[in-house]
C-alpha cells in the first residue's frame, strides 16, 4: 500500500541551507510517488518546526514522515515525539541526516544538492516500508541474585537488600568471605582486612532482604532480563546448623585429618570443620570427600558425642528454584598454580610461597599466630624473597595480562615482613611498578624508605633449594649485573585467574569469556559493569584482576545497573527485533549461532525470536542464507529500495 | 566539454562507530567529494552479501561496508562475522576478474572522523581512473 | 527446384551468400552451438549443436518495450522491435527445422506474434541433412521426422560425397540458390536416384527407435492421475535443460526490469520460462496446482505426446535426443513413452 | 576392491528385514558410460543395483525429495533411507547433519570407497572413445579404465579420465557410514587446489574474460542449482515468485518479495547469480563437482566453489564435511582471523 509520507527539510539556519538547497529537496521529494506533502523550514526542532510538523500531519493526511536534518543521534526522539504528537507512530518516522554527512562535508552545492536528495529520497524508501510498532513491555521479578559472595558479590548484595529489594546471595563455599577474609593486612592504609569485612559479613548474614544459600552452586538457568529462573543445588553440610551450638565437640573426635583451604595448606583442619572463626553462617561443615562416615558404618564418632543432634549422615543435596529479576556475577580469582611455574620449582619447596600463603603467614589468626616462620622448620626467615609477575605479562608461557595487584600487594609483603622481622631483608624483583591509585605510589616509596625494601629490576630466572636455603638466580636490568641470593623464603606474587570452574559457570548463563577466562564485559569502555546478557552484571575479579575498592566500586555500580531493572515495575525493550519468516526457516541454526544475546532458539525445526533479548543488530538476517529472519524496519526489502534510492539520479 | 567522471558510492555504516564517526567529520566541518551516499545500518555484521552485489547491480562504481574495529562492536561480535563473510566476497569478487580496488572494507570509529574523511577522499581518487563499473551493472 | 552444387564451388556460393548476417555451427570448448560467422568459418561437418537454432529466431530474453517516467510523472512508453536484419541459419538439421515449423503455429494463426514474426520472417533455413546420426539418441523417424525431412526448411542440402544435392522448397530458398545460378547444375537422373537411396539408408542408421508412437496420445489421455509419473520422476532434479534444449518448448514469462529507480527506466521483456521450474505454475495464493515433480514430467510429455497432438496434429518432439544425452540423471524421454505406451 | 555383490546383498537385507524404507543407489543407465540414479523398494530390484567409475551423481541430492515427500505425509514411515556414498558424498551428508536438514537416523550410509580412483569425467571418455558408445566401464587393480565397445575392450589409464575433482579430492572413502565397502585407501593429494590456481595465476582482465566467456554460455536452466544437495532451499532468489506463502501471507508481504536479478540471461545478472551462488555455498561445498558435470554449456562452476573451499581452508582453517558438530564456516569467526584487506 502507498503510503503517504511527509517530507520536512531543514535548514538549520545556514548550516544546511548554506551548502544545500532546500527548497529544491524538498521539491523534487514533494514529486515523489509516496510523497503527500513536502515543505521547508529555518529550524524543524525548534517548537514552531516541530508544531508545524504536528500540524501537517492532520492536516495533510500524512501516515509518516522523513525529517531531513541533522544526524540521528541528536533529534530522531524528538521527531519521533513530534510524530506522536500528530497522531501516528513514532516508527513512522526516519532521519534524513544531510548535516553531518553532507552539508557540512560538502561545498559544491549542486552536487550537495543533488546527495541530499538521494539520502532524503533513501529514507522515505525506507518509512514507506517502516511497520508500526509499540515497545514490547514485560513484567519485572523485583528481586536479585548475586553470585558468588566475596567482598564484590557482599557488597552488591548489601546494596541491592539496603534499597529495599530481596537479593539470593549464591556460595559455593560453605562459608562467605571469599579471598578477602584470608588476608591480613590491606594496602595502602593496612588496616585489617578481617576488621574491616567481617561486620559486612555479618550484615549480609542478619540482613532481612538477603537469603543466603553457603555451600550452593547454580545448576541451570532459564528466562531473561526481568525473569530469570535460576535452579540452585545446594550441597549438603550433614550438620543442622539450627541445631549446632558450636560446642566444637565434633572436631576433637574426628578421626581424619586434612589440608585445610582456608589456610592455603600450610596447616590441617579435620573431616567435620568451621572454615575459620568467623565463617559465616557460623556452623560446621561435613565435608564428604574425606568423611569416613559417610560410608556405612565406617566412623560415627561426631554424631556420637553430638548433643544436640545437629549431625545427619543422610542429608541430600538440595535443588532451590528462584526467581529473580537481575543477576550479579562476583566469581572471583584464584591464584595461578605454583604448580605450573617450573622455573621457580613448580611449587615442591615448602618455603616457596605465594603471595595468599604469605598473607595467612602474617594474619594474626594464621596458623602461626602471625609470626612470620619458614614452613619448613619453623625458622624465622632472614632474608626473604618477593618475586612479581610470577606467571602474568609472560604471553609465551603463561598469562599475558597484568595482574594488576601484585606490584602493591608485594609492597604490602615486604613491609609486613619488615614490620615482624625487623632485622630481616626484603628483596623484590620486578619488571615494573605500577602503582597508579590514591596513595599507591607513597605506599611504594614507603616500603623503599622506612622498611629498607631491595627492589631489583629484573627476572629470576631459576630457584632451587641449596644448602637448606633457596638460591634464587636473577639479574638486576639497571645495575646490569647478576644477582645471586641465598633466601630463607621466597614469596611469589602468582598471577590472578578467573576463579576455578568460571568458564562452566559463564557457558550456563551464557555470558561471554574473554581470551583469558574473564568474564566479558558488554563494552570495554562504555558498558564495563553489563555482562553480554541482559539482566547480568559483573563484579569483582571475575572480570578482570582489580584491588578491593575496584571490586567494591564495580560491585555497587553492577548493583546500581540491576537495581535499575528491580526498581521498574515493567521493561521496555526496542520494538526494533528480529522477526522470523517460518515459511523460510530450514532450521539450521545458522543465525541461533551468530546471536551475541541468545536472542534465538530453534523450536521444532524453525527459529524463534526472544524478542526480549534481542538487540536487533541484524547479524542473524546477513548470516541466513534463506532470508528467513530479518530486523524489523531495517528489513532486506527496506536496504534494497535504499540502495536504489542512493544510486538514482 | 568531457565531464569527469564521478564515481558512486554507496557506503554502508554501521550505526554506532562509522556513522557516528562520518558524523564527527561533520562536526568537524572536514571535507570530502559528496560521491558517497551513506546507508546506515544497525552493524556491519548485518549487511549482506546480497547488498554489495545489489548496489554493483544497480550502478554503484565502488561499495564500502564500514564498522566498528574488532572488539569495540555496539553488538560485541557482529564485526567479526562481518570480517569472514566480507573477506570471502572480496576473494571471490577478485578472482572472478571485478576490479578489486571496487569494495572497500573499513574500521571506522566513533573518533575516527578524519579516518572516515581520507577513506573516502582515497577511494573517489581510486575509482576515477577506473571509469564506470559496467560489469556488474544491469543497463542492456 | 533441386540442383548440384559441387563442393568446389561450395565456397564461392557461401561467399555470395554472406551478404546477409549468416548463423551456423561452430565449435568452441568442443561445443557445438549455432553463432555469425564469416563466409570462411561456415562446414558442413559437425555434430548437433549443444541448442538448437531456435535462440535466433525465438531469443531467450526479448525486448518488448522501453519505459521511463518523465520529469512530471507520466509514463513514456517505446516499443523495441526487432531490428531490420535479413539472415541466414546455415547447417540447421532437419529436426531443428521442424521445431522451427512447429513454432510457427503457436506463434501464428489467429494471433500472430508481431516478435517473434519479425524475426522468422527475416531469416532463411538452410538445412543440412543428416547421413549419419549427430546425436547417439536421434530418433526422429519415431515422430514423424526422418534425417532429411525438410519441413520448416527453405533449402536442404545433402551431402553427397564430390558434391551438394541442393533442394529448395520456397521462394526465399530460390532465391538463395538464384543468387549465384552458374554455380549450380541440374541434377542427373542417377544423382536423383541416388539421394533416394542415400535418404533412405540414413533412416536404417538411426540409433533409437520408439515403436508404435501413435498409440501414445490416446493412451496418455488415461494416465493423468498414474503413478507411472512418480516412478519416472523419481530421479528427476528438476532443472531446466530438457526444455531449454528442446527445439520445440517456446514457453515464457513477460516481466519488467528496472534499470534506474530515479528516474524510474525499464524495459518490459520476454525471457524463457520453464515448466519443469516449480516457480512456473506458482499463484501468487501459495497453490501450486502442479507442486511435484511428477505432475511437471507429466505435464512435459502430456504437452508434446498429448495436448499439442490434440491441437495441431503434430507431436511436439522432433527426436533430436538433446534431452535424453543432457538429462544429469539419464531420464530417457523414449524409455517414459515406451512405459506409457505399454502401460496397462 | 569394492565388492558389489557385498552391496548388492547388504541392500537385500536391508530391504528383506524392513530396516529402510528404500536405498538410493546407482543402477545402468541408457547414456552408455554414465550409471543412473535408482530407488529400490523391493528386495529382489537390487540385483539391478552397479557400483562403476560412471556412478558419479552425488545422491545425497535425493535427501531432498525424501524430505519434502515425508513432510507431506500424515502418518510418515520413520524408518531411514538406505543411500549409497562416495566419500565426498558422505560429506554432503556431514553438512546436512550440521545444519540439522536431517537427522542421523533419517539415513542407513553405506559407504562406498573410491579406493585408488573415483569416477570418471565422461567428457574425458567420450573423447578417448571417439563415438564408439561403451557397453561396460570398470577400474582394474592398475588403475586403468577397462571400457568395453563393440570393438572389444581397450585400458585407459586413470589420469586421463579421471574427473578433475577426483584428482583433487582430498578423502577418497566415505567419512560417515554405517557399512563400509571396499579398502579404506588413505590416498593425499597435493594438488587440491590446482584447477583453482590456474586461474588465480590470470591478471585481473584475463579472469575477468574467462568468466565471461563462461557466464555468456548460462542459459539459467539451474541445473547447477537443482543438482546441489546443498541448494536445499525452498525459495532461492532467483525464483520469481514466493514460495513461502501461506493462507496467512497478506498481499503486502507478498509484494515485498526482492527481485535481487532477473531472470534474463544478461551478463550482469548471470554473474550475479553465480557469485551469489558460490557464497552462499562458502564453507557447505564439498566439491562432489556435480554442478560442473551437469550443466549444458560446460561452464566450469566448480571453480568458484573450489575457490571459496581454498580461502576457507587457508584463511580460517576451516574444512566442510568431516565434523557434523562444528559450527558453519560464517556462523562462527576466530580472533585471529585476517583482516590486512580492511582499512
Amino acid at each position: 500500500m502507498k503510503k503517504r509520507t511527509g517530507v520536512f527539510v531543514c535548514h538549520c539556519g545556514i548550516n544546511i541551507a548554506g551548502t544545500v538547497d532546500v527548497k529544491k529537496v524538498a521539491d523534487k521529494l514533494g514529486k515523489h510517488k509516496a510523497v503527500a506533502h513536502s515543505e521547508d523550514y529555518v529550524y524543524m526542532c525548534s517548537d514552531p518546526g516541530q508544531n508545524l510538523i504536528t500540524n501537517a500531519i492532520k492536516e495533510h493526511k500524512l501516515d509518516s514522515i522523513v525529517v531531513s536534518c541533522c544526524s540521528p543521534t541528536l533529534h530522531e526522539k524528538t521527531f519521533q515525539n513530534a510524530a506522536k504528537a500528530g497522531g501516528i507512530n513514532e516508527f513512522q518516522s526516519e532521519i534524513a541526516n544531510i548535516r553531518e554527512q553532507c552539508s557540512w562535508v560538502h561545498k559544491d552545492k549542486e552536487k550537495a544538492t543533488i546527495k541530499a536528495e538521494k539520502i532524503t529520497r533513501s529514507a522515505v524508501e525506507r518509512v514507506n516500508k517502516n511497520e508500526s510498532l509499540e515497545p514490547i513491555s514485560f513484567p519485572v521479578t523485583r528481586r536479585a541474585m548475586v553470585i558468588g559472595a566475596g567482598i564484590a558479590g557482599i557488597q552488591a548484595a548489601l546494596d541491592m537488600a539496603n534499597t529495599g529489594y530481596e537479593v539470593v546471595l549464591v556460595e559455593k563455599n560453605p562459608s562467605i568471605g571469599g579471598h578477602m577474609i584470608q588476608l591480613s593486612e590491606t594496602f595502602p592504609t593496612l588496616d585489617c582486612s578481617q576488621c574491616i569485612l567481617s561486620p559486612k559479613m555479618v550484615e549480609v548474614s542478619k540482613h532481612e532482604n538477603i537469603k543466603l544459600l553457603t555451600y550452593s552452586e547454580v545448576q541451570e538457568i532459564s528466562g531473561y532480563v526481568g525473569n530469570f529462573n535460576v535452579k540452585i543445588k545446594k550441597n549438603p553440610t550433614f550438620v543442622d546448623p539450627d541445631k549446632c551450638t558450636l560446642c566444637d565437640e565434633c572436631t576433637k573426635v574426628c578421626p581424619v585429618l586434612t589440608s585445610d583451604e582456608f589456610d592455603l595448606g600450610l596447616t590441617g583442619r579435620r573431616a567435620i570443620y568451621m572454615p575459620f572463626p568467623q565463617a559465616i553462617p557460623a556452623t560446621y561443615t561435613l565435608d564428604d570427600k574425606h568423611c569416613p562416615g559417610l560410608l556405612p558404618i565406617a566412623c560415627g564418632k561426631c554424631a556420637d558425642v553430638c548433643d544436640p543432634g545437629a549431625i545427619d549422615y543422610d542429608m541430600k543435596p538440595e535443588i532451590i528454584e528462584e526467581e529473580v529479576g537481575a543477576i550479579v556475577i562476583a566469581t572471583g580469582f584464584d591464584l595461578y598454580e605454583k604448580e605450573e611455574m617450573g622455573e621457580y620449582g613448580s611449587g615442591k619447596y615448602p618455603d616457596v610461597l605465594d603471595g595468599l600463603q604469605f598473607e595467612r603467614l602474617c594474619s594474626a589468626s594464621g596458623p602461626t599466630q602471625g609470626e612470620v616462620l619458614r614452613p619448613s622448620d619453623h625458622k624465622v626467615p632472614k632474608e626473604v624473597v618477593f618475586i612479581q609477575c610470577s606467571g602474568s605479562r609472560d604471553p609465551e608461557q603463561h598469562c599475558a595480562y597484568c595482574s594488576k595487584i601484585c606490584c602493591m600487594y608485594t609492597a604490602k609483603h615486604a613491609m609486613l615482613y619488615k614490620h615482624h622481622v625487623p632485622d630481616g631483608q626484603a628483596y623484590i624483583f620486578y619488571i615494573d611498578i605500577r602503582s597508579g591509585g590514591k596513595g599507591y605510589e607513597e605506599f611504594v616509596q614507603r616500603a623503599v624508605e622506612e622498611d629498607g625494601v631491595v627492589y631489583l629490576r629484573g627476572k629470576v630466572s631459576k630457584i632451587f633449594e641449596y644448602n637448606g636455603k633457596i638460591r634464587v638466580w636473577g639479574v638486576d636490568t639497571l645495575a646490569g649485573k647478576d644477582i645471586e641470593i641465598d633466601a630463607d623464603m621466597v614469596v611469589l606474587a602468582q598471577a590472578m585467574r578467573p576463579s576455578k570452574d568460571a568458564d562452566k559457570l559463564a557457558k550456563l548463563l551464557k555470558i561471554s569469556i574473554d581470551k583469558d577466562g574473564f568474564l566479558q564485559e558488554a563494552h570495554p569502555k562504555l558498558r564495563p559493569v553489563e555482562s553480554v546478557t541482559a539482566g547480568m552484571f559483573l563484579a569483582g575479579a571475575a572480570q578482570a584482576p582489580k584491588d578491593i575498592p575496584e571490586a567494591v566500586a564495580q560491585a555497587s555500580g553492577a548493583a546500581a545497573k540491576a537495581l535499575a531493572i528491580l526498581s521498574q515495575e515493567n521493561l521496555f525493550h526496542s520494538p526494533q527485533v528480529a522477526k522470523s519468516i517460518p515459511n523460510l526457516c530450514t532450521g539450521c541454526g545458522m543465525c541461533v549461532d551468530v546471536c551475541p544475546y541468545d536472542a534465538l532458539s530453534l523450536k521444532n525445526g524453525k527459529v524463534e525470536v526472544n524478542e526480549v533479548l534481542c538487540e536487533g543488530c541484524g547479524t542473524c538476517s546477513a548470516t541466513c542464507l534463506r532470508a528467513a529472519i530479518e530486523v524489523k524496519n531495517i528489513t532486506p526489502y527496506q536496504i534494497y529500495e535504499m540502495i536504489n534510492a542512493s544510486l538514482g539520479g | 566539454m568531457a565531464e569527469e567522471f564521478e564515481p558512486k558510492i554507496v557506503a554502508f555504516l554501521c550505526k554506532w562507530c562509522s556513522s557516528a564517526g562520518s558524523d564527527l567529520a561533520g562536526v568537524s566541518r572536514m571535507q570530502y567529494p559528496p560521491n558517497v551516499v551513506p546507508i546506515t545500518v544497525m552493524c556491519s555484521g548485518s549487511v549482506s552479501p546480497l547488498y554489495i552485489l545489489s548496489a554493483f547491480n544497480k550502478g554503484a562504481d565502488g561499495v564500502l561496508v564500514s564498522g566498528c574495529h574488532p572488539g569495540d562492536c555496539h553488538y560485541i561480535k557482529g564485526n567479526y562475522y562481518a570480517r569472514r563473510r566480507i573477506a570471502l566476497v572480496k576473494e571471490l569478487m577478485e578472482y572472478i576478474g571485478l576490479e578489486p580496488d571496487r569494495f572497500q572494507m573499513s574500521w571506522v570509529s566513533a573518533a575516527e572522523g578524519i579516518k572516515y574523511t581520507k577513506i573516502i577522499k582515497d577511494f573517489v581518487n581510486i575509482l576515477k581512473p577506473l571509469g564506470p563499473q559496467t560489469n556488474l551493472r544491469r543497463s542492456q | 527446384m533441386e540442383k548440384i552444387l559441387t563442393k568446389k564451388s561450395f565456397p564461392n556460393w557461401i561467399a555470395k551468400l554472406a551478404t546477409v548476417q549468416i548463423y551456423a555451427p561452430v565449435v568452441k570448448d568442443d561445443l557445438w552451438s549455432y553463432e555469425v560467422v564469416d563466409a570462411a568459418g561456415i562446414t558442413t561437418e559437425y555434430t548437433n549443436a549443444i541448442q538448437s537454432p531456435k535462440k535466433i529466431i525465438f531469443p531467450q530474453r526479448e525486448l518488448f518495450l522501453e519505459f521511463s517516467h518523465n520529469d512530471n510523472g507520466s509514463p513514456e512508453i517505446r516499443e523495441l522491435l526487432p531490428e531490420d536484419k535479413e539472415s541466414i541459419i546455415f547447417g540447421i538439421r532437419p529436426c531443428d527445422a521442424k521445431g522451427v515449423s512447429h513454432m510457427d503455429k503457436v506463434f501464428g494463426g489467429d494471433f500472430e506474434d508481431s516478435y517473434y514474426w519479425k524475426r522468422r520472417n527475416q531469416v532463411t533455413l538452410v538445412g543440412v541433412g543428416c547421413n549419419t546420426p549427430p546425436s547417439p539418441n536421434c530418433f526422429c523417424t519415431s515422430v514423424d521426422g526422418s534425417p532429411f525431412s525438410h519441413e520448416g526448411l527453405d533449402v536442404l542440402l545433402t551431402d553427397m560425397g564430390d558434391n551438394y544435392y541442393v533442394q529448395t522448397f520456397t521462394k526465399k530458398g530460390d532465391k538463395l540458390v538464384n543468387m549465384s545460378k552458374g554455380l549450380f547444375a541440374a541434377p542427373k537422373p542417377k544423382e536423383k536416384a541416388d539421394l533416394e537411396s542415400l535418404h533412405k539408408d540414413a533412416e536404417t542408421k538411426l540409433p533409437r527407435h520408439l515403436k508404435d508412437t501413435k498409440k501414445i496420445p490416446p493412451k496418455l489421455k488415461g494416465l493423468f492421475d498414474s503413478e507411472i509419473w512418480d516412478d519416472e520422476s523419481m530421479s528427476c532434479i528438476r532443472c531446466g535443460i530438457c526444455t531449454y534444449l528442446c527445439p520445440t518448448c517456446h514457453c515464457f514469462d513477460i516481466s519488467d526490469e528496472i534499470t534506474s529507480h530515479s528516474p524510474l527506466e525499464g524495459k518490459r521483456v520476454r525471457t524463457w520460462d520453464n515448466c519443469q521450474f516449480p516457480d512456473f505454475t506458482m499463484h501468487s495464493s501459495g497453490h501450486n496446482p502442479r507442486p511435484d515433480k511428477a505432475s511437471r514430467l507429466r505435464q512435459r510429455i502430456m504437452h508434446k505426446f498429448q495436448y499439442f497432438v490434440e491441437i495441431y496434429n503434430n507431436y511436439q518432439c522432433v527426436g533430436c535426443g538433446r534431452c535424453i544425452s543432457k538429462c544429469p540423471v539419464g531420464i530417457d524421454i523414449i524409455q517414459v513413452l515406451e512405459k506409457v505406451r505399454d502401460h496397462v | 576392491m569394492v565388492n558389489l555383490d557385498d552391496l548388492k546383498k547388504e541392500a537385500l537385507n536391508l530391504l528383506k528385514d524392513e530396516k529402510v524404507k528404500y536405498i538410493i543407489g546407482y543402477t545402468e543407465g541408457s547414456n552408455g558410460t554414465s550409471a543412473a540414479p535408482a530407488f529400490i523398494k523391493n528386495p529382489e530390484d537390487t540385483d539391478k543395483l552397479v557400483w562403476n567409475p560412471g556412478c558419479f551423481h552425488n545422491l545425497t541430492r535425493f535427501l531432498r525429495d525424501e524430505k519434502k515427500r515425508k513432510a507431506r505425509e500424515k502418518h510418515p514411515d520413520e524408518r531411514p533411507v538406505g543411500i549409497v556414498v562416495k566419500g565426498c558424498d558422505s560429506r554432503a551428508i556431514n553438512v546436512l547433519l550440521q545444519e540439522k536438514y536431517i537427522k542421523r537416523d533419517d539415513v542407513f550410509i553405506l559407504g562406498v570407497s573410491c579406493e585408488s580412483t573415483g569416477v570418471i569425467d565422461e567428457k574425458k571418455v567420450a573423447k578417448k572413445l571417439k563415438g564408439k558408445k561403451a557397453q561396460k566401464i570398470e577400474w582394474d587393480t592398475n588403475r586403468n579404465l577397462v571400457v568395453t565397445t563393440e570393438d572389444g575392450t581397450t585400458k585407459i589409464p586413470a589420469d586421463e579420465v579421471l574427473a578433475e575433482r577426483c584428482v583433487e579430492c582430498p578423502v577418497h572413502s566415505p567419512v560417515v557410514y554405517d557399512i563400509f565397502f571396499g579398502d579404506k585407501i588413505k590416498r593425499t593429494t597435493d594438488a587440491q587446489f590446482k584447477s583453482v590456481e590456474k586461474i588465480e595465476n590470470l591478471s585481473q582482465k584475463e579472469k575477468w574474460d574467462f568468466w565471461k566467456k563462461q557466464f555468456d554460455k548460462c542459459i539459467r536452466c539451474y541445473a547447477c542449482r537443482s543438482v546441489c544437495p546443498m541448494c536445499y532451499c525452498d525459495e532461492c532468489v532467483v525464483d520469481t515468485i514466493s514460495f513461502a506463502v501461506t493462507a496467512d501471507t497478506t498481499a503486502e508481504e507478498k509484494a515485498q518479495r526482492i527481485k535481487w536479478i532477473e531472470k534474463s540471461p544478461t551478463p550482469s545478472e548471470t554473474f550475479i547469480y553465480h557469485i551469489i551462488r558460490a557464497i552462499h555455498l562458502a564453507g557447505r561445498c564439498i566439491d562432489c563437482g556435480e554442478c560442473e558435470r551437469v550443466c549444458p554449456l560446460d561452464i566450469p562452476i566448480r571453480f568458484l566453489n573450489k575457490k571459496l573451499e581454498k580461502e576457507a581452508k587457508s584463511l580460517f582453517d576451516y574444512e566442510v564435511g568431516f565434523d557434523p558438530d562444528q559450527l558453519s564456516l560464517v556462523s562462527s569467526f576466530k580472533d585471529e582471523d585476517p583482516e590486512d584487506f580492511i582499512r
